[in-house]
């Protein structure tokens, strides 16, 4: 495989660019492999990395129904931060952002990960206990956080309207100053090169039909492209999750519901952080291309069409206009939809299931694309070892049976 | 006596200075929070309740879904079994004739809305400027109501004349909005406001 | 943009309605005579149905009824709508 | 000098000089002009740089479709950015400048891109900038400013943008020959048609022909349609405004620009609007966007595409060029070089790719002047800053290969065409998918997913006759439909003509590889070469998806209107697979961009969302009380006195409570009227207590849990009657309750015979609080208030001068008060009274602030800052109102595993050490600070307040086994303050026993 590098841009260049390499092998699906990914979004690529780079298992497929990266992978907001309020979250969110600082040496792609901050708004004073409580519980858990006043976040972003009578006037903000934002496609398709690297096969418009069992063990998968034997099948289809899980004959927690974003003509540079309210529903920031990203509130309703309601967009840029009053005048490019899978308590499942061999990856609602490196490195973990890393451990399936649940929805966790 | 003490949602909205002239697009909006409001309750399978309504208020209960009778007061339908009625008349003698036999449950509710009445020439293209409702001639006609929303609040739609006369019922605490709403909206094409008393 | 018909008060635009999620889970007569997981299959598990699917939804600004919603989750094509335990009702929306 | 303009012809009056500038220099055009135009009039060949090689590049169309003359436009916070020299037109004053070039327009210094180009192929960037890790800061401060367009205000949108709902029957997007018949035969059947065009003036393509229907000329012909159906009552016309989402259930949005062709206008006037509408059925009938052709150096400044020159000729009076080139592969093209022989060009060259086959436009073109070659490509476009020359090759179109170069041939202006593609984006983001049509080498909508139908050329139809007849067709097969009777329409009167089949060229193909040549332009937007889709094809992004995000390709704002098919059948001449097994791309709204501001409409600043006030608001402004915005209300904070900071005003405010009299607006309160045969039975189960063993008039404080057993709310109520309660909520969760107590009682228990309404807006509270609280009001009041007759948590009615008034003897504050409900209407009347009474007891007004101390001394909690969905009503210290008896919603899950853990969160009273620092709240409780990995958690501090009555600070908290560890000593760690050094306490401060509420 070509590294990349200046060095190996020049020299190609001048070869007119004829001797690059593919950077992942189109593989077609062999009858039997150690383990089965099924979902080639970054999730699920990133799995089958680290169980190839950390747990050595390379006889390993991953199976995607469409082409790798063009599920939530391609249509999320990008944003990365680690600033949860629980411990539980917060340390694998964590351990994602670490991964994330390192990525792109790792894998030898440029993820451009920009750590150009994240900031949370308050707008009322409960929204402030909440920050104050989220930002503390961080700083304690090792994880770089602060509270910011009105007037600090006027200094570093000069165009926001802190009006203090505006309708819903901003009090504050929390502020991860190594979060930010980072390419989309890129991570998919520097995982897909890495992980073919290590010889992971990527079989693109492969669909998953059904999950065979023997009694209480997988035994393989039935897809578009012929029968496949394997004793563990690791799930990573976000939004369609619960489509898998009743091959199985299991149930989840969740439901899939439409999520929009959309972004703007590409401007010269504007707004140099990551801005997200809550309270108004808008999170915004500005991709290296000079677009204004925009992400939206969920839809009410469960959605599998990848597109949601116009009058949750008229809502967002509303809310985007309060915000900063002069992106009145930019216009929107292009408007789209995801589809995000929620479960009851805004956290992740990460899990073994009752069924042998078979592993889910889901729930990750509205902020999956932030865990993508954590979620991939814990799952490949649960996958090689058949039982969770600690820091998944707290996000099995049985915490539904005994409550033991992680809240992230009370206690002010943004969506993204 | 009471009447001077009252105090009404949309009382000081109407800023003098600010009345404009009307273009014969604009249109007229007359504040009419001086009335009575009170909700029925009671179930449509009950001939009992309906009987005992009618013979209470000596008027029509509309049955028919979205519609409002009128007589002595306006009686307009909420929901299957919920009706709101609107009337100058005072309460208390027409709430004392509901027999306690009957399953027909009232509260009171003078306080919680305020009434607009608006006309002119422009109110379609104001109103639908923020109300999803087909409210155009043939579809929404005279006698029919609907509980919709306006921008961000919910009301109580009415059309009561061809002129067209538009009724809005807005709880109380939406009122100053929908009246801000209305007074913003209705900018291009003129609205002067009035209370009636 | 979904236009719902609302079974009392006719087709109105989505944005008069609340959602309320899958329909027909009936809620135990005998709570505490369920295990754990029993329960946690009422309260959490969902069917999350990738195509027609019974909802409820809510005519929240409207006539504040719930009532039943056959939809297509792909499409968002929906069916039928209709009202619970309503069979014998079956007056029609003037318009 | 408008050195290009015409003498006569096109639909702009010469007695009107506009005069406008562009990058500084002053230029004049006429009404009428887009800017494109006026800027073509004025000889102006360099109208922008390219995004990534800053190559010079020059007006090719003349619509949407435009991907090179994208200007900022104005300046200050009136300012745009991205516009497209086409679509804008031309006012008195206008200010353009061009995006890209610096230091100018025609030396830009970027241009060293260009000759680095091979560093800078698709993806470079994922392929760099790596290492060291740390410089990707300084590398991405530079890509971002060499990225980006325009510039975006600095300053707040002074203009207004509004919203317009409407319902009709038929919508039809675009006025073209088939929109127009579409709507007349439509409009006159009496159907409600709206008909939307995106230019200033309704025709489309007819505006750019000299056409003769019905024996009129086009303009006379289009003239008349739109005079009849602008006499259709039901017909509205809508021009300017373009038709740009198509989302679920028939509904469209449209972008209406009111004011951006004028140079002036009236303050207030709406400068956009979005009409959003659901219509029975859709008409797209948007037209076609003309392809480029791809050959080395296609992107010289003066290649323009067919249609724009006859565009330019006809609607403008401009000519584009006098010497021109044209290069196709298709008759249509033909056109343009007749109209510039008409309008005196020089000379015109034809350069065909196909061998000549008989065709009118052959011979029209023959026989005014221009001259031809058949079996012929174009091999390079030569000129720097403006087309100079081309090369001329022989071609083969069977084997699809050109032989050497045959011809050198001097020109000012290539014109090229290589086919139509429909403009299939409406029909696509309604769900429509489109198939590859092989006879006409173009994508055309496949079936309709929504009920809507693809006419005229945006359904792949060229010939006139047959867009008028689908038009027609199309009109009256959906007012049938529909319902209504169709109206008889003649078919018009248009000149048949034959035409040779275009053959489709998708590149110029050489003998050496894409990368030994000159750039050859698949999107011009996004400098996408061909050699930058074989590169991703080499590198293994061969999937149409891949490919675009790989190259960029379509992702420019014109979204790849130009270039897209091209794109994709390189792709598919690099992947040796037919175009129709390349799949599609799905288009997206925005057809073209809208502003924010239009999306938002009226519904910003203070409109963005409902503020609620309470019948009692007028006082509190009076006083000058800070506001608190609670849900969508806005409640008084609290009231200071002359210059009294907020601590000394809340400490004021609780003495007077405690001491003597305060006085509260408690209206916000969620307020609810429950009566019907099964009230008890349903209370029952919503409720944690025993609402059956309720006597009536009495009070009880309850809490509701949600299925999962977590507090959902809480709040006072009441029984009225045997089936008659009162409920309260809090303030924010009040219609979410209403919402989930009908969902119970109509989905699950409908069998239940209960009514609930609210009493929210009717109801207003004063919360009268004191010692001498029943002492001012038994002035008022003849009901006794005596504690025998009216103990603590009783309800009764009463009247306070002539006003009729609900009791309720309840305290939040652990006072003697009292609470009364009242008609809003008599609600500031009354407080008024209220605070007459009171003077002599130095009745006090407070807030929201010090409601929340005195609470907090006894306390109470508030559910959403003391609860946060993760606690249950033991967690709360609320066990005592749980029932064992009988099932509520939530019990169950109170039973499992988790909710028996003893080490669950507990509420409890935290002082701080040394009895002064006020914790913060939100402040992590701990034991010691870990010196490596996380330090454990064992609680949170939820309230926080200096106790005025007390001297000393107090706080409430959730804490890990809490009820076990009164004495214990915690951290409390906030974000910015020390550690604080906190003993665990009982939640209660103040008059442990309950003696003061209870007074008798």
């Amino acid at each position: 495989m070509n590294k990349y590098s200046a060095f190996s841009l020049f020299k190609n260049a001048l070869t007119n660019n004829k001797n690059w390499q593919a950077s992942w092998r189109d593989a077609s699906p062999k009858v039997k492999y150690d383990a089965i990914i099924v979902g080639g979004g970054g999730h699920g690529l990133a799995t089958a990395y680290y169980l190839a780079k950390n747990h050595g298992m390379r006889n390993i497929a991953v199976v995607e129904k469409g082409w790798i990266g063009g599920g939530n992978t391609a249509r999320n907001t990008t944003i990365v931060r680690s600033n949860y309020l629980w411990t539980e979250s917060s340390l694998l969110y964590e351990k994602s952002l670490k991964l994330w600082e390192s990525l792109s040496q790792d894998i030898n792609f440029n993820v451009m990960f920009s750590q150009r901050g994240v900031y949370n708004l308050g707008h009322t004073l409960q929204d402030m206990r909440d920050i104050e409580r989220r930002v503390s519980a961080n700083q304690l858990n090792g994880i770089d956080a602060e509270v910011v006043n009105a007037q600090q976040i006027k200094e570093a972003i000069p165009l926001i309207n802190t009006s203090e009578t505006a309708r819903y006037p901003i009090l504050g903000a929390s502020l991860q100053r190594r979060a930010g934002v980072a390419r989309h496609d890129a991570v998919a398709w520097g995982y897909a090169r890495a992980a073919s690297e290590l010889g992971v096969d990527i079989v693109q418009q492969c669909e998953v039909t059904g999950i065979r069992k023997n009694g209480p063990q997988v035994t393989g998968v039935e897809t578009t492209r012929g029968y496949i034997e394997t004793k563990k099948v690791g799930v990573v289809v976000a939004g369609h999750a619960s489509v898998i899980a009743d091959m199985a004959g299991i149930r989840l927690p969740l439901e899939s519901h439409p999520l929009q974003a959309y972004v703007s003509e590409p401007l010269k540079p504007v707004l140099d952080t990551v801005v997200m309210s809550n309270a108004v529903h808008g999170y915004v920031s500005q991709s290296d291309k000079g677009e204004l990203v925009i992400g939206a509130g969920i839809d009410s309703y469960i959605g599998y069409g990848q597109r949601g309601s116009f009058h949750t967009i008229e809502h967002c840029m509303q809310a985007i206009i309060a915000l900063f009053p002069n992106f009145s005048r930019v216009r929107m490019l292009r408007q789209w939809g995801g589809i995000v899978d929620v479960s009851p308590d805004a956290c992740p499942i990460l899990s073994k299931t009752p069924v042998e061999g078979l592993y889910f990856n889901c729930g990750w609602g509205t902020g999956g694309f932030k865990a993508t490196p954590g979620s991939g490195w814990a799952f490949a973990h649960t996958i090689a070892n058949n039982q969770p890393h600690e820091l998944n451990a707290p996000f099995s399936l049985d915490r539904f049976s005994t409550g033991a649940l992680i809240d992230e929805h009370g206690a002010a966790a943004v969506a993204h | 006596m009471l009447n001077e003490i009252k105090k009404y949602a949309l009382d000081g909205f109407i800023n003098e200075k600010e009345s404009s002239v009307i273009s014969p697009q604009g249109l007229e909006i007359n504040i009419r929070a001086e009335i009575n409001f009170l909700n029925i309750r009671g179930s449509i399978n009950d001939s009992d309740f309906i009987e005992h309504a009618e013979a209470v208020f000596q008027q029509t209960l509309p049955l028919d879904f979205n519609t409002f009778s009128v007589g002595e007061h306006h009686i307009y339908w909420l929901a299957p079994d919920e009706w709101l009625v609107v009337t100058d008349h005072d309460l208390k003698p027409i709430v004392q004739k509901i027999s306690p036999k009957i399953d027909l449950y009232v509260t009171n509710q003078t306080g919680g809305y305020t009434q607009l009445i608006l006309q002119g020439n422009s109110v379609r293209s104001l109103l639908s400027k923020g109300c999803t409702l087909d409210i155009s001639e043939k579809k929404f006609l005279i006698g029919q109501c609907a509980q919709t929303g306006l921008g961000k609040a919910g009301i109580l739609l009415a059309l009561t004349d061809s002129s067209p006369t538009f009724n809005i019922i807005v709880r109380r605490s939406f009122a100053e909005y929908v009246g801000l709403w209305l007074k913003q909206c209705g900018n291009e094409f003129g609205v002067n406001f009035t209370h009636k008393h | 943009m979904l236009l719902i018909k609302c079974p009392w008060c006719g087709e109105r635009d989505e944005t008069e309605f609340s959602y309320g999620g899958e329909a027909a889970i009936k809620r135990p007569l005998k709570p505490k005579d369920l295990n754990d997981e029993q329960w946690a299959d009422y309260l959490f598990m969902r069917k999350n149905t990738r195509g027609l699917f019974l909802e409820q939804w809510n005519h929240s600004v409207g006539c504040r009824q719930w009532f039943l919603v056959e939809r297509n989750t792909i499409t968002y094509e929906i069916i039928s709508t209709k009202r619970i335990n309503s069979d014998a009702l079956n007056s029609e929306v003037p318009q | 000098m408008q050195t290009n303009r015409l003498n006569q012809g096109g639909f702009i009056d010469r007695n009107k000089t506009l005069r406008f500038t562009f990058n500084g220099q002053s230029y004049s055009g006429y009404q009428g002009d887009t800017l494109a135009s006026a800027l073509i009039a004025n000889g102006i060949k360099i109208v922008g740089r390219s995004f990534k090689y800053h190559r010079p590049r020059g007006i090719i169309g003349s619509g949407a479709e435009e991907p090179n003359a994208i200007f900022q436009i104005g300046s200050g916070a009136t300012t745009e950015a991205g516009m497209r020299a086409t679509q804008i037109e031309l006012y008195d004053g206008l200010v353009a400048k061009s995006e890209k070039g610096w230091p100018s327009l025609s030396f830009d210094i970027a241009i060293i891109n260009d000759w680095f180009s091979k560093l800078f192929g698709a993806g470079f960037y994922y392929k760099t900038f790596m290492y060291p890790a740390k410089f990707w800061k300084i590398y991405e401060y530079f890509l971002r400013r060499m990225a980006g367009l325009g510039q975006a205000p600095k300053q707040p949108d002074p203009d207004h943008y509004s919203h317009q709902n409407i319902h009709c029957d038929i919508l039809i997007v675009g006025a073209g020959p088939a929109g127009l018949m579409a709507a007349v035969s439509a409009g006159k059947s009496g159907a409600k048609v709206v008909i939307a065009d995106d230019q200033a003036m309704f025709g489309g393509s007819l505006l750019a022909s000299k056409e003769i229907i019905d024996g009129q000329s086009s303009e006379e012909w289009i003239a008349s349609q739109v005079e009849c159906l602008k006499a259709l009552p039901n017909v509205t016309c809508l021009s300017r405004s373009t038709v740009f989402g198509y989302y679920d259930y028939n509904f469209l949005t449209i972008n209406e620009r009111c004011t951006n062709h004028l140079s002036e206008f009236t303050a207030g006037q709406i400068r956009q609007k979005l009409w959003r509408v659901r219509a029975k059925r859709v008409v797209l009938a948007q037209g076609a966007f003309e392809r480029p052709l791809v050959f080395p150096n296609n992107d010289r400044p003066g290649i323009m595409l067919a249609s724009a020159v006859s565009n330019y000729i006809h609607r403008y009076g401009v000519i584009p060029g006098k010497n021109a080139v044209l290069f196709t592969n298709n008759d249509s093209a033909y056109q343009a070089a007749i109209d510039l022989k008409m309008a005196g060009a020089q000379s015109v060259f034809i350069v065909d790719s196909r061998s000549e086959l008989p065709s009118d436009m052959v011979d029209a073109a023959k026989k005014c002047g221009v001259e031809l070659q058949f079996d012929a490509v174009i091999r390079n476009a030569i000129g720097n800053k403006s087309i100079k020359a081309v090369e001329i090759s022989t071609y083969d179109a069977n084997d699809n290969t050109c032989k050497d170069i045959a011809d050198k041939r001097e020109c000012d202006l290539l014109i090229y065409s290589g086919g139509w593609s429909p403009a299939v984006h409406l029909h696509s983001q309604s769900g429509g998918k489109n198939k590859w049509d092989e006879e006409r080498h173009c994508f055309v909508p496949d079936k309709p997913s929504q009920a809507s139908s693809s006419i005229g050329s945006c359904n792949g139809t060229w010939i006139l006759e047959d867009c008028l007849k689908e038009g027609i067709n199309c009109g009256q097969e959906m007012v049938t439909n529909l319902g209504f009777q169709a109206a008889d329409i003649n078919l018009p009167n248009s000149k048949k003509i034959k035409i040779s089949p275009m053959k489709p060229l998708w590149q110029v193909i050489a003998k050496d590889s894409p990368e030994h040549l000159p750039k050859q332009f698949v999107d011009y937007q996004n400098d996408t070469t061909v050699s930058d889709i074989y590169l991703a094809v080499r590198e293994g992004y061969t999937g149409i998806e891949h490919v675009k995000r790989y190259t960029a390709l379509g992702f420019g704002t014109d979204q790849g209107k130009l270039g897209n098919i091209n794109g994709m059948a390189i792709l598919g001449q690099a992947l040796e697979k037919p175009i129709a097994q390349i799949g599609t791309t799905t288009f997206r709204p925005a057809y073209t961009p809208v502003t924010f501001g239009v999306v938002a409409g009226e519904d910003i600043d203070g409109m963005f969302e409902p503020t609620r006030k309470t019948a009692m608001h007028n006082f509190h402004t009076d006083r000058k009380a800070p506001l608190e915005i609670v849900g969508q209300w806005v409640r008084p904070w609290y009231f200071p006195r002359d210059n009294e900071d907020m601590l000394s005003a809340v400490s004021r405010e609780c003495m007077a409570a405690r001491s003597s009299l305060g006085i509260m607006d408690a209206s916000t309160l969620g307020k609810i009227d429950v009566c019907g045969k099964d009230a008890v039975s349903f209370l029952e189960k919503i409720y944690t207590h025993d609402v059956a063993k309720m006597s009536i008039g009495q009070c009880a404080y309850g809490v509701m849990l949600g299925e999962d057993g977590m507090i959902k709310d809480d709040g006072v109520m009441a029984r009225l009657g045997e089936n008659h309660f009162y409920l309260t909520t809090t303030t924010g969760g009040a219609a979410n309750v209403m919402s989930w107590l009908e969902q119970w009682l109509q989905t699950e228990w409908p069998h239940l015979d209960v009514y609930m309404t609210s009493l929210t807006d009717h109801l207003s509270t004063i919360a009268l609080v004191g010692p001498n609280s029943r002492r001012v009001l038994q002035t008022l009041v003849n009901t006794d208030l005596s504690a025998e007759l009216f103990p603590f948590m009783r309800t009764c009615k009463s009247e306070i001068a002539g006003i009729a008034i609900d009791l309720y003897r309840v305290s939040f504050s652990g006072e003697l008060a009292f609470e009364i409900n009242v008609n809003s209407n008599f609600a500031l009347h009354l407080w008024n009274l209220l605070m007459k009474a009171g003077k002599d007891f130095g009745i006090t007004p407070y807030g929201t602030e010090t409601m929340h101390v005195l609470r907090a001394e006894k306390g109470f909690i508030i559910v959403g800052q003391d609860t946060d969905g993760s606690v249950n009503p033991l967690d709360a210290g609320l066990g005592w109102l749980v029932s064992k008896e009988k099932d509520f919603i939530g019990k169950r899950s109170l039973e499992r595993a988790d909710s028996m853990r003893k080490d669950r969160k507990q509420l409890v009273g935290l002082l701080s050490v040394d009895n002064k620092s006020v914790i913060p709240e939100g402040a992590q409780l701990i034991e010691k600070k870990s010196t490596s990995g996380p330090t454990p958690m064992y609680g949170h501090v939820s309230s926080s307040y200096y106790s005025p009555v007390l001297g000393y600070p107090i706080a409430l908290a959730l804490v890990q086994s809490g009820r076990n560890r009164y004495g214990d000593k915690l951290l409390a760690i906030s974000s910015d303050t020390k550690a604080i050094e906190v003993s665990i306490t009982k939640p209660i401060f103040y008059d442990l026993k309950g003696e003061r509420q209870r007074v008798e």
